[in-house]
């Protein structure tokens, strides 16, 4: 089996799923839940987009090294600001919900109708 | 650099009153010396072709003010009538921003007068608009934010569609001045001429454009509606002349149907408005559509486009001015005793308010168009213009009008100030010195005008001749027209006389006595000596079944159902932010799927 | 020279401290947001000048771009950047008349101060996604934090929306990244001409969802007025001043400097126009005046959007300059409308029409600014408004849409008529008198007369939206001045 | 159900379109290292002296980003702060821990942020770094407050170690400023690498994020438990 299709597909596969969750789901933990799906699809991707055939993790255990074939680290460093961005707006989602809860005293979505007018 | 001064001069003035208005007297005395001091700056200073330019790169347009002898024939008109609004207008209770407003929209008004390029005419245009609309809003009537609403929708809708027009214009000859468009290829200079015109019918209140009209004259404040009427209305027939002259001076020759169009709009308007005028029972009203009715003669005159038509029709414009101020002023001045505008409640004044009733009489003579006052002339040149034009239905229609002038006229007399006096108004007096010097003082041009129209016609001849091949002969009490010729003071003293023979035979002959009120007879009242019976309830009330029927169809009907149009798109629009959080996500997702899938082709 | 980087240190700095300062003493965190927002004026006005033709390279790391992170600042990102602390400032000043016990409030604040600064002024694609964040993060949070229903669920809407939407920007970037190896702006741009067409579009409609989810484009927008209504007003005034301008600095950016003119033209160009007439339409059937505002707010935005379009089809610099004038405009007198409708409705959160009526009459000062924010926002003269509006139209003829400037003459008219339904409902009958303190007032008044003064006297302000908008367009003097004469 | 039909088809259509870009643009490992990926990997060592080039670049190379992304989870914590304070929320009744539960955990947690410390010290040298030994001690906290019965550690502290953290890095970035003209700029000596004192500012950076992600991921779990 192809390896791009492992990675690409289970990380498109999960930001997929992370969407028709959001779209579908009722509870408001559901949704927050399928859009971190989504990031952490999101975030694989990027990681797979990484990798490089043969290359190893960018860290040089003996110095001076011999330049060898490493994968490329920048993906790798930007998710993990990503990583980092996602769990903050998680945890402002989850302060989020919760007030809801306390004020709507439900987490269905479809009662949070107070905008309209 | 005199007119830009000029601009600052009231500018300033506004802004002083605005500071001041917690301090009347003094807030009265820097509003009247700005008002003065910009008239006499004005007569004194500006010169026909002065020429300022306020330049403003980025547009790579020179903002420009410039004089022409027309913007000064009306912005003596426009000074003076602000004067005198300003002077009665001290007798009401108003706050500091009234004046400012008053003064930004004089300030408004003039600069249009002076622009020069069709931008800043349309800055001046909108200044003007805004600060009437908020002093219609200021105004006391229950009525007046409905009216200011109105006012300022129709007057944007003017200004975008000369917005329209301008840049339209621009598009084509790469030229935002005021200049000819009549050399353009293909039609787009006849949709270019109407946008530009729509501002000015509105303004002048041409109908279907009329709708705004008698909801703002009768709202605003009532000194203010002299200014609002016999002023700022003249701007509209200043871009009237403008746009059909400066702008498209072909039209004779590429659209001659359009100005029969135009001519056709005046006199519907003048008669139509004539008959809405007699059967309002609102003085204030009447006067509106009378205003709008008067006006209609000067889009007449212009649609004639003969070379006395048009010196007629800014003659009328004038004559507009004077007597239709004359008479908003008296009507202010009865409101200002009497707390009414309501013909049904007043009655009989003649003997508390003669001055009133001598401004009052005067004016619906001239409005009437009767010899010695301003009214004759215009209208005589009018309708010998008319006749010139062998266009037997459109003198039949300005005749009707001029049949209708004489009805609400006679109503608007009656009803205020002959009959019987109510009770509750026997003990008010003259109206103050403030409205009672505005009429003396527009009294004076009514009748030297009306005898020596010479004075006027030479510097409206002057600036005619140059658009137009003269076919007037004039000094300064005599015309001659091809259709005959005609001595003012001659006529006018005829008149003067045969009224003062028939009043004399009225006097010696008449066998009218004084009927005691118990004397009537009604069919279920008890007349009593407290009531005063006036009849002014049903005046004309055989009229309005002889016309009411017609007039009820209305050209609102046609804008609500516009509206209904929008606002029913306007549900549609709103519906889409109603959703919750997941809807709103998945506009999203679907939006990406269907933009990929336009873009599909190319990914 | 004080270094520009030191607008986000020291901001950063202030914030980190502020509970430091709070041990110390409770009343000093209010005063930090205007002192930060003060210092960094300082700092950017002093740099004025050392802004020259293209743009200002600041180093991170001591390593040059595209090895590390570099702030580029030009005169269009001063611009904003500058904007921004001005209305950071006069909001913080507006703050200080409010009773608030969480500190916490000016933290957040502060950094979303922060991340509108950092956005305008950095060079790098990823740097730029996580100052976005910060913005993001920080709006929401200010947003939920009035508590009540309608704020947290204005709130909730707008984090699921921004969080997508910033997903997808951040795909863009990698996206970007992968074809060029690089994240530097100025970098990307140069080898944009090496990237395949295909890929340019797709990541071109990644930029488009993520930021149009901040510029409020049409069918992204939905949160929009949610977040706009549920929001205190004092920060739906940084909704619609500082953030939803800082996501038109960024459509520029991203699609004329890096893309070099709007990879996808015509869908912008049709969205913008879609999302003027909807929002316009909307708000014409709106009860709620604070829901109007928001609708107006987004059909702004796709005002300014359209017009970013039209540039595009057509460089010209006066209509980049047009597009900055009507950002000005909006950013004063939406914030104007926001602050003087909360005063209004004497801060009862409760903006139905009817209970507004009367109240210009009542309280005529506050009636006074708030008309003043409506017509420079329907471009009355004597006002702003009217030059960016006459600006806006004259460059629609200049690309010779004269369709469509007969459509927003049209859509004009719509906007007049629900703003003049709400000035003459103020002004009519008696209202409620309310009393408010001097500081917001004066806050306001500073609002209203910028509009007024620079209505009056534009001369200024053209001048300086022409400079920022000729430095905008210089785009090859950008890449230079950034990676140095390649 | 149609809906869910639709967005199913809306999402399966997208990942397809996501799926056959990735896959035709950029071939799962086919891309060569260039860019300025290639200058980490090669100048890495040599300009920041730490053999872990994903730290390199995190702290240094994208400092900035790193003080930004601080700047994130700072203000997660902020507003989770503000968003719930004057939350109440009736007490329930938790069922008490075990003996063995607290027993254990109380052994545990000095292992557990020593480990922590371990990671953010040795962030230049191995895998890890500042983020995850935030998150390892976090997680010591939280498993403190889940077993034990009461203990809650000091807001007091974690707000003024969170603050003092963050200005920390703030003056550590202006020293640079400083002494090289440039924010974030590596200004102490590389030394040799492979060795714990080495690369410069990165350990010193390193063990400030580990202090602040420590004590904000731990206020925030206090925030969402406490609410």
């Amino acid at each position: 089996m192809d390896a791009g299709l492992i990675f690409y597909g289970s990380a498109i596969f999960l930001m997929v799923m992370g969407v028709f969750i959001a779209i579908t789901g009722r509870h408001l933990i559901k949704i927050l839940l399928g859009i971190d799906v989504f990031d952490t699809g999101l975030n694989l991707l990027i990681v797979s987009f990484g990798y490089i055939n043969g290359g190893t993790a960018p860290i040089f255990s003996k110095y001076p090294n011999i330049f060898k074939n490493v994968v490329d680290p920048v993906p790798q460093a930007l998710v993990l600001t990503a990583i980092v961005i996602g769990v903050a707006e998680m945890a402002m989602g989850l302060a989020i919900v919760m007030q809801i809860k306390e004020k709507f005293g439900t987490c269905n979505i479809a009662k949070l109708k107070e905008l309209k007018w | 650099m005199a007119m830009f001064l000029l601009l600052l001069i009231i500018g300033l003035t506004g802004l002083l009153a605005f500071i001041l208005g917690p301090i009347k007297v003094l807030r009265n005395i820097i509003s009247l010396i700005g008002a003065i001091g910009g008239l006499l700056y004005f007569v004194f200073k500006i010169r026909p072709g002065q020429a300022y330019a306020l330049n403003i790169k980025i547009y790579n347009v020179h903002f420009g003010t410039g004089m022409s002898a027309l913007s000064i024939f009306f912005g003596i008109i426009l000074l003076g009538l602000f004067l005198i609004f300003l002077i009665a207008s001290f007798h009401e209770d108003n706050d500091g921003a009234y004046y400012m407003f008053s003064f930004f929209s004089l300030l408004g008004a003039l600069g249009v007068l002076f622009a020069k390029d069709l931008i800043s005419f349309f800055f001046f245009f909108e200044t003007m608009s805004l600060f009437s609309f908020l002093i219609v809003l200021k105004g006391n009537g229950e009525t007046s934010h409905r009216s200011a609403f109105k006012y300022v929708m129709w007057s944007a809708f003017g200004a975008y569609a000369f917005l329209l027009g301008t840049f339209l214009k621009v598009n084509y000859t790469h030229s935002v001045m005021i200049t000819d468009i009549s050399y353009l290829g293909g039609n787009i200079k006849l949709w270019i001429l109407i946008l530009l015109l729509t501002p000015f019918m509105v303004k002048t209140a041409l109908m279907p454009f009329h709708l705004w009209a008698p909801g703002a004259y009768t709202d605003s404040k009532d000194t203010y509606t002299v200014f609002l009427s016999g002023g700022l209305s003249k701007i509209g027939v200043f871009g009237y002349f403008i746009a059909l002259f400066n702008v498209f001076s072909q039209i004779a020759v590429l659209y001659p149907w359009l100005l029969k169009v135009f001519a056709y709009i005046g006199a519907i308007t003048a008669s139509l408005a004539g008959i809405y005028a007699f059967m309002q029972d609102d003085a204030k009203k009447l006067l509106a559509y009378s205003s709008i009715s008067q006006l209609g003669y000067v889009a007449v005159g212009f649609g004639v486009y003969s070379h006395f038509s048009v010196v007629a029709a800014l003659f009328h414009a004038l004559g507009h001015a004077v007597f239709e101020s004359l008479l908003f002023l008296v009507v202010a001045g009865v409101y200002y005793r009497t707390k009414t505008h309501d013909l049904r409640k007043m009655g009989g004044l003649i003997k508390k308010m003669p001055l009133s009733f001598i401004g009052l009489l005067f004016g619906i003579i001239a409005t009437s168009g009767i010899p010695p006052t301003i009214g004759f002339p215009s209208k005589w040149l009018l309708y010998e213009a008319i006749i010139l034009k062998n266009d037997l239905f459109l003198v039949s229609l300005v005749f009707f009008a001029s049949i209708t002038a004489f009805l609400y006229s006679y109503k608007l007399i009656h009803s205020i100030f002959l009959g019987k006096l109510h009770k509750e108004h026997e003990h008010i007096k003259e109206a103050p010195f403030g409205y009672g010097f505005g009429i003396v003082v527009l009294l004076i041009p009514l009748f030297v005008l009306g005898t020596n129209p010479g004075i006027v016609v030479k510097p409206i001849d002057y600036i005619v001749r140059f658009y137009l091949k003269p076919d007037l002969a004039y000094n300064l009490t005599n015309m001659t027209t091809p259709l005959g010729h005609v001595n003012f003071p001659a006529i006018g003293i005829t008149m003067t006389l045969l009224f003062t023979l028939s009043f004399i035979i009225y006097l010696i002959f008449g066998k009218s006595y004084r009927a005691a009120q118990e004397d009537n007879y009604t069919a279920t009242e008890w007349i009593d000596k407290d009531f005063g019976l006036h009849y002014g309830g049903e005046f004309y009330g055989f009229m309005r079944k002889a016309f009411g029927k017609p007039l009820t169809w209305s050209f609102e009907k046609i804008l609500n159902a516009c509206l209904k149009v929008v606002s029913f798109l306007g549900e549609i629009a709103r519906g889409f932010y109603m959703g919750d959080a997941r809807v709103y996500l998945f506009y999203i997702i679907l939006f990406f799927a269907i933009i990929v899938y336009i873009m599909g082709g190319k990914l | 020279m004080v270094s520009p980087i030191l607008v986000i240190a020291l901001t950063l700095f202030l914030a980190f401290s502020i509970p430091l300062l709070h041990m110390l003493s409770k009343k000093l965190p209010p005063f930090v947001p205007p002192l930060a927002t003060l210092i960094n004026l300082w700092i950017l006005i002093t740099n004025i000048k050392h802004v020259g033709e293209g743009a200002m390279l600041i180093t991170t790391a001591g390593l040059k771009p595209p090895i590390a992170i570099n702030l580029a600042i030009d005169k269009f990102s001063l611009l904003f950047a500058i904007l921004i602390q001005v209305i950071g400032f006069l909001l913080s000043i507006y703050y200080l008349s409010q009773e608030r016990k969480d500190m916490r409030f000016y933290m957040l604040f502060l950094l979303n101060i922060l991340g509108a600064s950092g956005i305008v002024m950095t060079g790098d694609l990823f740097n730029s996604f996580v100052f976005l964040e910060i913005l993001e993060i920080s709006s929401f949070g200010l947003v939920a934090s009035g508590k009540d229903k309608k704020a947290l669920e204005g709130g909730f809407k707008y984090m699921m929306i921004g969080a997508i939407g910033s997903s997808l920007y951040l795909l863009g970037i990698i996206v970007l990244y992968l074809s060029t190896g690089t994240l530097n702006m100025a970098h990307i741009a140069k080898l944009m001409p090496s990237i395949p067409d295909s890929v340019k579009l797709f990541s071109s409609i990644l930029f488009l969802i993520g930021i149009g989810v901040e510029v409020e484009l049409f069918p992204l927008n939905a949160w929009a007025p949610d977040a706009y209504q549920g929001a205190m007003d004092e920060i739906s005034t940084q909704l619609s001043s500082i953030i939803s301008k800082t996501g038109i600095y960024l459509a520029a950016r991203i699609f004329l400097t890096i893309y070099g003119g709007l990879y996808a033209t015509n869908i912008i160009f049709y969205l913008a126009i879609t999302t003027f007439i909807v929002a316009e339409l909307a708000a014409l059937m709106q009860k709620n005046v604070k829901r109007m505002l928001a609708y107006s707010s987004v059909g702004q935005m796709g005002l300014l959007m359209l017009i970013l379009s039209v540039f595009a089809k057509r460089g010209d610099v006066f209509v980049l300059t047009t597009a900055i004038l009507l950002a000005l405009n909006h950013a004063f007198g939406k914030g104007l409308l926001f602050l003087s409708l909360g005063s209004l409705t004497g801060n009862t959160r409760n903006y139905d029409i009817e209970d507004l009526k009367g109240a210009g009459r009542a309280n005529p000062v506050l009636g006074f600014l708030f008309a003043t924010g409506v017509l420079s926002i329907i471009g009355m003269p004597i006002f702003f408004g009217f030059w960016s509006k006459i600006s806006l139209l004259i460059s629609i003829m200049k690309a010779n849409l004269m369709y469509l400037l007969a459509l927003l003459l049209l859509v004009f008219l719509v906007e007049l008529y629900y703003y003049a339904n709400v000035i003459v409902n103020l002004f009519k009958g008696e209202g409620k008198k309310y009393r408010i303190g001097v500081i917001p007032v004066s806050v306001m008044l500073l609002f209203a007369l910028s509009l007024i003064v620079f209505g009056l006297w534009p001369h200024p302000v053209f001048k300086i939206a022409q400079n920022a908008a000729a430095s905008l367009m210089e785009r090859s003097m950008y890449i230079s001045s950034i990676l140095g004469g390649m | 159900m149609i809906r869910r039909l639709i967005a199913l088809l809306v999402s399966l259509y997208l990942g397809y379109i996501l799926y056959s870009f990735v896959y035709v643009h950029f071939p799962f490992g086919e891309r060569p290292l260039r860019g300025v990926a290639a200058h980490y990997v090669e100048n890495g060592i040599k300009e920041e002296g730490a053999t872990n080039i994903v730290t390199s670049i995190v702290t240094l190379y994208r400092g900035f980003d790193t003080l930004g992304e601080v700047t994130v989870l700072f203000l997660a914590a902020t507003g989770l702060g503000l968003i719930l304070a004057g939350m109440k929320r009736e007490e329930e009744e938790k069922p008490e821990p075990t003996l063995i539960m607290e027993t254990v955990t109380k052994h545990l947690f000095p292992l557990v942020l020593l480990f922590g410390s371990y990671i953010f010290i040795h962030g230049h040298l191995t895998p890890g770094g500042g983020f995850p030994a935030g998150v390892v001690i976090a997680t010591g906290y939280f498993m403190m407050f889940i077993a034990q019965r009461s203990f809650t550690p000091s807001e007091y502290l974690l707000s003024a170690t969170e603050s003092f953290a963050g200005t920390l890095y703030v003056i550590v970035g202006l020293l640079g400023l400083a002494l090289a003209f440039s924010f974030l700029d590596n200004v102490m000596p590389l030394g040799i690498p492979n060795r714990v004192f080495s690369a410069g500012i990165i350990p010193v950076i390193y063990i400030i994020i580990g202090f602040k992600v420590g004590s904000e991921m731990t206020g925030i779990l206090l925030h969402l438990k406490e609410a």
